[in-house]
């Protein structure tokens, strides 16, 4: 794709960006997809006991999070950050070796469920499956980057359901009162599990919950990848500025049920199912790209091909990789003596954490 | 060396650690300004300025994430609970993230963080400003829990909890704060996490113990030293990890043990040293462990009779050390 | 006083009050700063271990709490809520009775420190230490009220350093999803212990955060005693009226150490303490009610001298009192066997839980 | 009699119980019209609608805490917590109000509240949907622990803990719902809260253990039957209140014990029994009270090889009963 480096259409344009840019973020578009529905494959040829979709968010988390700085910022996921983490560095295999729980799975050897992102690697936090919790923990990183003056942003996502919980309040406050550079990327699918919104919350818009604590909050149309572009690149920029955090709702659709182990048409209509596929940012953003002259038929065609590789690849690769070996399961409940410093390591006098941001 | 009460020794370690690193900061409700409720901050705030001593808001759950998150992004935080029983907003963040962060992620993320908490009873505080909780925390692995009972270890401790790479529950006994003093010397040592220390030796039978209850073993021993008891007294200073061989090795010399701990009886720390010892040194076993703890209602009823009720005192203990003498 | 009974100044109509009940207010403002005064008094002379204060929250407390119908609704405490608990129905030997720690103390029998006040007979719930708690329960009530059909409402009271907690979030947002009929009260006095609302807060007015949870939000001057009672009617008879909770936020004045084991000097300047003696909502309403022609100088001296008459009645009778009996510090841990039904009541089969406002 | 499964029993339980008991709600995370996650309320919605079957926010905290007051004001909530590790956020409400309003009142208020959490290993369900969690609970007074390891049983101790005037923390082992089948009958019997089952009699040996170990107790009990090793199994069933008559009663006929737990060991509730039959029944003892309980790693791993190597199976208890008999 090199001769598209140099193209720049209108839409690209308007974006401050290149038509390469918006070829890259309709990849990761399709490339999570195509992951996702292959995950779901594995699941029912009873190779994945338990899958956990992206499918419907990827819009809004490769929108938003292309703006975020490989290798300076950081990202705190969730368990649906499928296309976040993508973007911001994992690999197909990455997230594959996790759906088979792999020994080298980067997230966490095998010893998570799937869809427990992390990579020390890519200042991606490791996830954890009490929701909300990891709010907090953007919103720490955010303060040390403050405290220890480093130009990094901490950007966090949670689904619309898990901002009921108290950390969110708590989180938020700390941050308005500190104007620390978190952003705060809230995925409204409109269920948590099979509650809708209606008895989750009394109003429409969780975005407006951010003047409570003093800064922007806004509604972003989470299948509209450029808009989510528009509004993750805005707030970013805010928090490299000094300014605070901000908000971001994106409304999504949960394409899936919520998990493998969920039906969820036992709570959702097939008129609203269907309903929501309108609502798909895939197919969505290939016509806005088709439109601008930024996406042709072999091009397209081109990059389903090396989708379809990259999925292939990762699955085969994954499948054959070996599983984590038991005798490795008492490993890691405390840091291990690093043999350069001595066995004293463990034993806490004078060691300093080697933490995965230490060179920024 | 200088004599100093318990809370001087560790607010000389705080700052001694935040002159010597410039990732430490403290934060927590009222430890700026005000210097903490029990003043165990004072002077920080104005050495280190705000950015360093954060007094925060009134939020626990936050206090601990946003450390979690500030130390895999480099500092180390010290975070304060003001009272220990005010950790349970916390515990969620303490017990499902903290302790987890390095074995979920295979090794690859860890949480370097000392949550301080005063704790324990006797200080006329009752149901809610009395409570110990290292039962709570002793069950989680990921989790190291240190007790300390003298000055000198309590900076010690201090230093090698704060510099240690995983995360560290640092319970001081409130009524150590300036009850007790002793020597601390300037330098800048450190005593290590993981090892109890026997504080009184003798032949006949072993004392465990922690915290405020380290002294009143001590008294108790001295108590019945007078009837010809011979009676060892172990300091754990770090009740996880557990020293196991210091405490095996004495019950196996003694053949009788007796646990003391403040907390609730049932399903206190101390049961776990009592299974512990009985299914490694059942063989030396002379008599059965006894423990000595708190009766089992939620914790200490604020009426000075109803205290004194309450608390473990070196009568109860040196009543348990006769009743096993005898045994 | 039965001949102020027929009375109705200007002021008291305004209010849909007669005089008297006017008066009985400024009684109430009056009595819990005196029994306030008292403890400090105490606690010099030794004879209380801990005073916590409510000095300057009484007018808000008063003039919130007048339209809960005692017997009926719920008021669910915090420590400084000595005016609000006398107003529906504790009596200054209760309060003295829990400051002097008696057995026959009515909120814990001697168990609580002084200030965590509770009484079933008045639908005053138990208090407890962590803040923000309360709230909580508070919502279960009401939602208990609104389940059963019962005509009530919770009423609870909090800091504004508490309503940063993550209760304050869950409580408030199950409130506004189901539009219970509960009230909550952020006293805001600036401080949580030494910390200022600008380190709690980054907005300057908490009752905002209502519009989080899609009802009404008001600040009400906490010094002013019937714009209290004003914003407390209309959002219980909101309450009553099935629209469901509001958030009042009443501006008061700490006048006091956060408690007696407080040195507030250490952080607010001797100019800031001044300034806010300004904002006594005692001396106030005093004036208040003296240019509105319903005190007047003998009134007042007969308050004056029938609160020092309870006051003191309180304290020698509180004082003299039986100390709580150490063979039943083992009590209450579980319910006891009800005699009526036997002793498998404390088995648990077939009892059902006997609750105060079971009558109602 | 009709034969159902664990989780059928609990479910019809709820609603027997929703039928006789107007006050009874259910609340909690899809309780209501997907049935929750297990499906252990299905059907619940259908019959007694949104007001008394209600699909709340996802926040733990104030399920507990609603139902606090709730049940202060006359309904007799039955929250659930979607799976019991998630329980970690309503830790304070549980631990500080439930546990102590009626203490704290002097025995003026209590708080009827039933809490069901699905709990345990074995279901692939990795770090934090797995977890034991009863050492946190038990060790606290004011709190009373059920955990059901039979179709009857499930049934008739969910019936006396909603009836309990107190709290109750009810935990269903997740891999029990629809692995085990019982006999239930249809009408409305109790099983009493805090008294333990000897499910098999025995001279030699006595294992306790409760929830799934209970089952795996009885495995290993006559796996080991066929070397002639004659062995007691207690199913405690409820964990707080302690039946430690029965414990003792059997520990003093064999004079040898082994405690079998799911959970991580150290400082697991398998402790406080250790410790509690070494205090009143030593002199009985013929060998070490014997632990078999989870690794001290934090939770279940969840690759097959991982989670295989963290639970405790029938082998693991029946080479300890070996090694104890040996003894
Ligand atoms: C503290 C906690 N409670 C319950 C759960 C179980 N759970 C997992 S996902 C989920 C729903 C989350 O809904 P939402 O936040 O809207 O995210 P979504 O799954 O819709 O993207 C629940 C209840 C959990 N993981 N953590
Ligand atoms: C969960 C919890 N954390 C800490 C404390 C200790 N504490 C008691 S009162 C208080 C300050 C409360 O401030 P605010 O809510 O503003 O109420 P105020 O005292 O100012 O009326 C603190 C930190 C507590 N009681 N509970
Ligand atoms: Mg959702
Ligand atoms: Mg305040």
């Amino acid at each position: 794709m090199a001769e598209a480096s140099i193209r720049v259409s209108d839409l690209a344009a308007a974006h401050g960006l290149r038509d390469e840019d918006l070829l890259r973020m309709y990849r990761l578009v399709a490339l999570a997809r195509a992951i996702d529905e292959r995950m779901w494959v594995l699941n029912r040829a009873g190779k994945a006991a338990f899958v956990i979709s992206g499918q419907g968010h990827e819009g809004a988390q490769v929108g938003i999070v292309s703006s975020l700085r490989p290798g300076r910022d950081w990202l705190v996921p969730y368990y649906r950050s499928i296309a976040g983490v993508l973007t911001f560095g994992m690999t197909p295999r990455d997230i594959l070796m996790a759906q088979f729980a792999r020994a080298a799975d980067p997230s966490s050897g095998g010893r998570q469920m799937p869809g427990h992102y992390g990579s020390a690697e890519h200042n991606i936090l490791t996830t954890s499956s009490p929701v909300a919790t990891q709010l907090l923990h953007a919103v720490g990183i955010a303060l040390a980057a403050k405290t220890l003056g480093r130009d990094q942003v901490a950007l966090t996502e949670l689904g619309e359901g898990s901002s009921n919980q108290g950390d969110f309040h708590e989180g938020l406050n700390f941050a308005g009162v500190h104007r620390l550079p978190v952003v705060f990327v809230v995925e409204n699918n409109g269920y948590a599990i099979s509650v809708p919104m209606s008895l989750q919350s009394p109003i429409p818009d969780l975005a407006d919950r951010a003047a409570a604590y003093g800064f922007p909050g806004v509604v972003v149309d989470g299948s509209d990848v450029l808009a989510c572009y528009r509004a993750g690149r805005e707030a970013l920029e805010r928090a490299r500025r000094g300014e605070g955090p901000t908000l971001i709702e994106a409304k999504v659709t949960r394409l899936t049920a919520h998990s493998s182990d969920d039906q969820q048409t036992k709570y959702r209509s097939a008129e609203e199912l269907q309903a929501e596929r309108e609502r798909d940012p895939l197919p969505r953003f290939r016509r806005q790209l088709r439109d601008a002259g930024v996406l042709d038929e072999p091009r397209e065609a081109e990059i389903a091909a090396d989708v379809k590789a990259a999925v292939d690849d990762a699955t085969d690769w994954a499948e054959s990789q070996p599983e984590p070996d038991p005798a490795t399961a008492y490993r890691h409940v405390f840091a291990e003596p690093d043999p350069a410093i001595g066995p004293e390591a463990a034993g806490g006098a004078g060691v300093r954490a080697a933490t995965p941001a230490e060179g920024v | 060396m200088a004599v100093r009460t318990f809370l001087e020794a560790i607010r000389g370690a705080l700052a001694s650690e935040m002159r010597l690193d410039q990732c430490m900061v403290v934060l927590g409700e009222d430890v700026g300004v005000k210097g903490g409720v029990f003043l165990v901050t004072d002077g920080l705030f104005a050495e280190f300025g705000p950015e360093r001593v954060i007094d925060t808001p009134l939020t626990e759950s936050m206090i601990v994430g946003a450390s979690i998150g500030a130390a895999v992004n480099g500092l180390h935080p010290v975070p304060e609970i003001q009272f220990a029983d005010f950790i349970m907003p916390a515990f969620n963040q303490i017990v499902s993230e903290a302790a987890r962060i390095r074995y979920r992620s295979n090794g690859t993320f860890g949480c370097q963080i000392t949550i301080r908490a005063p704790y324990g009873g006797g200080v006329h505080g009752a149901l809610y400003h009395s409570q110990s909780i290292e039962a709570f925390f002793t069950h989680v692995p990921g989790l190291k829990v240190v007790v300390p009972s003298t000055p000198y270890d309590a900076a010690g401790l201090l230093r090698s909890a704060i510099r240690d790479p995983d995360p560290v529950l640092f319970l001081e006994h409130k009524k150590l704060y300036r009850s007790v003093r002793g020597e601390v010397p300037a330098g800048d040592y450190t005593v290590p996490l993981g090892q109890a220390q026997v504080t009184r030796s003798g032949t006949q039978i072993t004392v465990i113990a922690y915290g405020l209850m380290a002294h009143h073993a001590l008294e108790a021993a001295e108590a019945v030293a007078a009837d010809g008891i011979s009676v060892e007294v172990i300091d754990l200073r770090t009740l996880r990890p557990l020293d196991l061989d210091t405490v095996l090795s004495s019950v196996r010399r003694t053949g009788k043990c007796v646990v003391v701990y403040e907390d609730n009886k049932f399903g206190g720390y101390g049961a776990e040293l009592s299974a512990s010892i009985s299914e490694q040194a059942f063989d030396f076993l002379d008599g059965p462990i006894l423990r000595v703890a708190g009766p089992d209602v939620p914790a200490v009823p604020y009426a000075h009779v109803l205290e004194d009720w309450f608390m473990v005192d070196p009568g109860a203990i040196a009543a348990a050390i006769r009743r096993l003498a005898a045994y």
